[in-house]
């Protein structure tokens, strides 16, 4: 069979490439309006009055409304899902975050008011003729200012605008090791905050049928139950049975579609009020200004080394910036999915982390590709990659001498950390053998010597980032004593047709990682069926049990687990009804290329027969139900750790400050691989984000709070002509804990990169006395420190 | 006021009365059910509803639909002739140049219009060329082998 | 987005377009500055009245040692042409690295000279290269000299009642035009044009103020040839006395930096 | 000089954009901007204020308006040297944009202000040449 570790060709590309995709926006219902959001153009305003009169009477228009109107209905606030306390065991502080703003705006597109009308032309016109009376406040902006004496504050009950604070560690023996450490490398930094620019806009669709007292809500998003639980049970108090959350194809999303947002509230709350489908669909100049953005860290780290290069200590000091509000999982990204992986690679015996997350008049932060993962890589590589410059150290050579050894987590048990984690099972210094070997790395460096001697003027630099991540979140017993709201198992149901044909419904959400073709691969290597006798049903809460998304590079260690239960309970029960058939014991049988055969004889029954006979019951093991249908949840024993080392080749135009990646090479170990091709494509486009944020990407508010980098005319996205064509290659490592051995490759290229960029531009340009450089580095950074540093 | 307008829409010509500010994506998308064309930003930058208008790639979302009365459009929907994949197409699949999809359409709109100039670009061509087209998912370098593929298949 | 609405006019020929022309319309070609703008609605004309169709207006001819080129002839037209390249080299650089494929497709060189963004590309060419701008108005037609087109921040020569109708770009012996992209719009953080003609040389900027403009003191620098040490110490003087433009992405500093930097390409490919 | 910098009329005259200026208070105007700038064509409402006037040497003029595509918040000092029969004006300035004029207009805004401080000026002389 063969068909686990093929690229198979995509199933789903076939609508895709003909334009036949379904997006939420291709969706157009009888009898709809549209919806446009009138939006505070201000950071900080209390709000003194609203006035729709001219809106309500422009042409077209069906119904306005406003925060008011949501209050007196009793619409509730968005939720939050994820809970972290203060150190000093106070609860987290979670202010209202309204649907609509009522009192007071507090970012930058907070909205203000909805106008529906008979198309989208007068929605907008309409919106236009809403008139706000705003009492402009001063604002907060940089997340170093949140907590500055005098300071605003964005809510009454927040001191401080901080709603928690959060350490992990040791900090007694980290302090006392950085104390006696023979050298302290010390980065401070911002890691800028980005914005996600899924290419599909967020759109969502809501539905009220009054004949039968139901909702459908249609929304680009990456968990369509997640977003129905919230919105019904935290913030319409609908009754859940009642609503069905559709999500079709999905345009990219990276983290920004996990989140529950105003609008999906509001079309399904408004359609319920005019009777009438509401269609709201985001402008891009919207999505800069609400999609939740990432990252946004100011951090203060310390790497100890002892005289041989040994780690000893690792100090990281960090404050969050949140936003204006706390998105759906905002806490847990800057602590648990940040905090813990300060460990890295490395034994480092004493690690603490400190961390402050802070409001601003900012749009709300949360996940975004990597989601706490990239900015611990960051402060992890970066600061070893520093050390080795300052201390004359090879940085290959200082990072492997401080890895964990490799363990396999079956017979060597998995690697307890500092910072909570136990490691599944790893092989560092394989990847960074395989990374050194393919870069040519012995070379590179004379060839730079060689450079550097001749003073032509080429600046080449070689920058590495050697990286662990978690995925595959998570196990619902442990997130929940970390503070989530939810558990975070996968489900999935598998339904063997009469004909043996195979249908998969899974609570995983494909946003265009393939899951039609790796879990169909799953399905046809583990009933051995052809990949086209398989379908995946996803991103409807009709049809699909009640499952978590897709995120953190979960779907396949996770929803895939769960498929493979279903697959065991199946074989089980087939394993019966073949043994009837056969009239052989069911321990004589054994399962293998899609047909039970009793050992050691040619005897033997296809999956299709029994599938049949499963459904046409006449002849079938007493006491047995009919059919061949099994719902698993699978709720995974340990995160799983994908890792990898990636290397990066950069040359550096001392004139104009431009950074060429010349070559960039990446060996990742995310476990067994089902789909190559796929894999290869989910590392290209990590590796082009990381770049991006490591050299272009930059959400810049002004000292007011308006986002100056507002659309693709100033925010840069990476283009083809931006790039090298990328060299990837794997060591594998299967994951012990989950059947398929399965780790996760969503996320690590953007988890990898940043750091080895930057690293290699420091690399370049330490010659010449530059030593930091924050990102992005653009031209004018970069020119700017040659300038000091010469 | 409105304007009347004649278009032929891979292969198949339409009549219709528009406002003159629907733009040219708007009307194949919402009037004639062409939803393959997709709108991705405001500021023509992001290449995702690239159609070829009279011969050349065009960002539809930048063009009234009132300009195009006459013009003959091909969208993702008419690449195929007779039910066989454009070359492009295949290629995309082939070589997995796509994630989400989303921005695929724009792409291959614009890779068509490359390989219509130039028969055998270099990668650093092809690079170019698909300047004006954003992709998030993949990092570009399947879409390059894409063309790539296409352009020695044709 | 979606633009206010207007009235849409196409008419047949020049003329029809002027007397169309009002306070409250604006000229439709290629609409790749003009509808961006709308559909956020910084701009809401009344009406539009689209020439994108006039024929007259769409040609690239030689005339007497002149590249003639109608006003609605698209960037990517001028781009491939090779009449442009033999004779006009700047002008066809400065067409092909303008937006990106599909924007030069639709944007046309009247649109983008009467539009006058401060870091288009064509500017600094059309001023190197010394072009003149053909116009017709409800009073007859008159020829501006590039050096006397470009006035502001988004300001011309060009009266209100006035249609651009050709641009005349004299045969150059050698010209150039290197541009330093912003990695997000496209427009140019600083662009160059060089051009020599019977002996004199000319080099103009884009985006480094708030108009393109030659660059008197680096021409007048360039006595000493286009010899290496001569084209250093030219390109050492690029927009002195200029008010250069500042933004997150290049402040003033950056931008002198990269005007002397682009001065020096734009003479090297030319010396 | 300083009274024709401090006549309602005269700002009105040389204040970049002014259509309209009605005096509310002293020192206080309500305004009337009309932008027509490439792209933008545009109104905005709002304060014209004249404040810290020392005279006869300075003064700050703040303008603080509003307009569909956001609002536009500028402060001039504007500062006077008597020198014999000449005086020096020195005008130093900042604006601060919202909403969509701030996400879409950075790249051109120091560009804008020069423009029009340089328009101040250049309506300022036009206005001494007259008196003259």
């Amino acid at each position: 069979m063969g068909v686990i570790g093929q690229s198979i060709k995509r199933v789903e590309d076939q609508r895709f490439i003909t334009g036949k995709g379904r997006y939420t926006d291709d969706i157009a219902l009888p009898n709809s309006t549209f919806a446009a959001l009138v939006r505070s153009p201000h950071a900080h305003a209390a709000i003194n009055n609203v006035d729709t009169t001219a809106a309500a009477a422009a042409d077209g228009v069906v119904a306005v409304f406003t925060g008011a109107d949501l209050e007196a209905a009793g619409v509730g606030g968005l939720p939050c899902g994820w809970q972290v306390d203060f150190k000093s065991g106070d609860t987290m502080k979670e202010p209202a975050h309204p649907v609509l703003a009522a009192t007071k705006v507090r970012h930058v597109g907070d909205p203000v008011a909805i106008v529906l009308a008979e198309s989208r032309e007068q929605a907008a016109d309409a919106a236009e003729l809403v008139v706000v009376d705003y009492e402009v406040l001063d604002a907060v902006v940089a997340a170093t200012q949140a907590t500055a004496e005098g300071a605003p504050q964005l809510f009454d009950d927040v001191p401080n605008n901080t709603p928690f604070d959060w350490e992990l560690g040791d900090q007694a023996a980290t302090d006392a090791a950085l104390a006696s450490a023979a050298h302290v490398t010390t980065l401070e930094y911002d890691n800028q905050r980005l914005i996600p620019n899924a290419i599909e806009p967020r759109c969502a669709i809501g539905d009220y049928d009054g004949a039968r007292d139901h909702y459908t809500l249609y929304t680009s998003s990456q968990n369509p139950h997640v977003i129905r639980l919230l919105m019904t049970a935290f913030v319409l108090g609908l009754p859940e049975h009642k609503v069905r959350v559709v999500s079709p194809d999905v345009g990219g999303g990276f983290g920004s579609k996990i989140f529950h947002y105003a609008e999906e509230v509001l079309v399904t709350w408004c359609s319920r009020q005019i009777g009438r489908p509401v269609k709201w669909t985001a402008s891009r100049s919207e999505a800069f200004l609400t999609d939740a953005h990432g990252r946004d860290h100011h951090t203060r780290v310390d790497l100890g080394l002892d005289a041989d290069g040994n780690f000893v200590g690792l100090r990281v000091k960090t404050v969050a910036n949140l936003g204006a509000y706390l998105s759906t999982f905002a806490p847990c990204v800057p602590t648990y999915l940040y905090g813990t992986l300060l460990q890295g690679l490395y034994t480092t015996p004493a690690v603490h982390v400190d961390v402050t997350g802070v409001f601003t008049n900012t749009t709300p932060v949360d996940a975004l590709r990597g989601a706490g993962r990239p900015e611990a890589t960051y402060v992890l590589e970066r600061t070893v990659e520093q050390a080795a410059l300052e201390t004359g150290r090879d940085p290959a050579q200082l990072r492997s001498q401080n890895f964990i050894p490799a363990f396999d987590g079956v017979e060597q048990e998995g690697y307890q950390t500092q910072v909570a984690l136990q490691y599944d099972s790893g092989n560092y210094g394989a990847a960074l053998e395989k990374a050194l070997a393919a870069i040519g790395y012995d070379e590179l460096r004379a060839e730079q010597a060689q450079a550097r001697a001749a003073g032509n003027g080429r600046h080449i630099g070689i920058g590495f980032s050697t990286y662990i991540e978690a995925c595959g979140i998570a196990p619902s017993a442990v997130v929940g004593a970390l503070g989530a709201r939810a558990g975070l198992f996968e489900s999935a149901g598998v339904r063997v047709q009469p004909t043996g044909k195979v249908t998969v419904f899974t609570g995983s959400h494909s946003h265009g990682q393939g899951h039609e073709t790796t879990f169909a691969q799953v399905v046809a290597d583990g009933l051995g069926v052809g990949i086209e006798d398989v379908d995946i049903i996803h991103g409807d809460t009709e049809s699909v049990p009640f499952g978590m998304g897709t995120y953190g590079s979960r779907s396949l260690a996770v929803g895939g687990t769960a498929i493979v239960k279903s697959m065991d309970k199946i074989k089980e029960k087939g394993a019966k009804i073949a043994a009837h058939l056969l009239e052989a014991a069911e321990e004589d049988l054994e399962f293998a290329e899609g047909s039970w055969t009793v050992k050691g004889t040619d005897q033997s029954i296809a999956f299709g027969e029994v599938a049949l006979a499963a459904y046409v019951p006449h002849n079938f093991p007493e006491g047995l139900e009919p059919g061949l249908e099994f719902t698993s949840f699978y709720d995974p024993a340990n995160f799983t750790f994908p890792f990898g080392a990636h290397i990066a080749v950069v040359e550096v135009d001392a004139e104009t400050g431009v950074v060429a990646v010349r070559r960039y090479v990446a060996v990742d170990d995310v476990g067994n691989i089902v789909n190559p091709m796929i894999v290869e494509g989910q590392v290209h486009g990590g590796i082009t984000h990381g770049i991006g944020q490591a050299l272009f990407e930059e959400a810049v508010y002004d000292d007011s709070g308006q986002l100056i980098s507002g659309s693709y005319m100033d925010y840069v996205l990476p283009r083809a002509d931006d790039l090298p064509s990328f060299e990837t290659d794997h060591t594998v490592t299967p994951c012990p804990h989950n059947p398929l051995g399965v780790k996760g490759a969503g996320e690590t290229g953007t988890i990898g990169s940043p750091p080895a960029i930057v690293n290699a531009v420091l690399d370049a340009l330490w010659p010449l006395g530059v030593r930091d450089l924050a990102m992005p580095l653009t031209p004018q950074k970069v020119w700017q420190a040659i300038q000091q540093a010469s | 006021m409105s304007v009347a307008i004649k278009v032929t829409v891979n292969g198949q010509t339409h009549e219709h009365e528009v406002e003159p500010r629907q733009m040219l994506v708007s009307y194949l998308r919402e009037e004639l059910g062409l939803t393959g064309t997709h709108v991705g930003c405001d500021t023509s930058n992001c290449g995702a509803c690239t159609a070829i208008v009279d011969g050349q790639a065009v960002k539809v979302c930048t063009m009234l639909a009132a300009q195009a009365d006459g013009a003959e459009i091909t969208t993702i929907e008419g690449l195929a002739a007779n039910g066989t994949l454009h070359p492009l197409q295949e290629a995309f699949r082939e070589t997995h140049g796509l994630q989400c999809g989303f921005c695929t359409p724009g792409m291959i709109m614009a890779a068509w219009q490359l390989l219509e100039r130039n028969a055998t670009p270099s990668d650093a061509e092809v690079r170019h060329a698909l300047e004006g087209n954003f992709c998030r998912c993949t990092g570009y370098d399947n879409i390059i082998k894409a063309v790539q593929h296409a352009a020695e298949s044709a | 987005m979606i633009p206010v609405a207007f009235d849409y006019h196409r008419p047949a020929s020049v003329d029809e377009a002027i007397e169309l022309l009002s306070d409250d319309a604006k000229l439709l070609a290629g609409g790749h500055s003009l509808l961006p703008a709308m559909k956020l609605r910084l701009s809401s004309p009344g009406a539009l009245i689209d020439i994108g169709r006039i024929a007259e207006l769409n040609y690239i001819r030689e005339d007497g040692g002149t590249i003639a080129i109608g006003a609605t002839t698209t960037h990517q037209q001028i781009a491939s042409s090779d009449l442009v390249s033999a004779n006009a080299s700047a002008l066809a650089q400065a067409a092909s690295v303008i937006g990106d494929p599909q924007v030069r497709n639709k944007g046309t060189i009247g649109g983008s000279l009467a539009h006058a963004d401060p870091a288009a590309d064509y500017p600094a060419a059309i001023l190197a290269l010394g072009a003149e701008i053909v116009v017709r108005g409800s009073d007859g037609g008159r020829s501006i000299p590039a050096d006397e087109f470009f006035i502001d921040l988004f300001l011309t020569a060009l009266a209100p009642d006035e249609i651009i109708t050709e641009v005349r770009v004299p045969a150059a012996d050698k010209s150039a035009y290197v541009k330093f992209p912003h990695p997000a719009s496209r427009f140019a953080v600083v662009g160059c044009a060089a051009a020599s003609a019977g002996g004199a040389v000319k080099v103009a900027f884009t985006g480094v103020a708030n108009a393109a403009f030659r660059d008197s003191g680096v021409e007048a620098a360039l006595s000493g040839g286009l010899s290496e040490e001569g084209i250093a110490a030219a390109a050492a003087r690029a927009a002195d006395g200029q008010e250069v433009l500042a933004d997150h992405f290049a402040g003033e500093e950056y931008r002198r930096h990269l005007a002397k930097v682009f001065a020096r390409k734009a003479l090297a490919t030319i010396a | 000089m300083w009274d024709l910098l401090n006549d309602p009329e005269v700002l009105a005259r040389i204040t970049p954009g002014v259509d309209t200026l009605e005096q509310t208070g002293s020192g206080q105007y309500q305004a009337v901007l009309h932008i027509k700038m490439g792209p933008i064509n545009s109104t905005f409402n709002g304060a014209l204020q004249v404040v810290d006037s020392k005279e006869p040497e300075s003064y700050r003029l703040l303008i603080d308006v509003d307009g569909k595509i956001g609002q536009i918040a500028a402060e001039g000092h504007v500062r006077l040297a008597e020198n014999h029969e000449t005086t020096t004006v020195e005008v130093e300035g900042g604006s601060q944009l919202t909403g969509r004029l701030a996400s879409m207009g950075q790249r051109l805004l120091s560009g804008v202000a020069r423009m029009f401080t340089n328009q101040f000026f250049k309506a300022l002389e036009r206005e001494v040449a007259i008196r003259n």
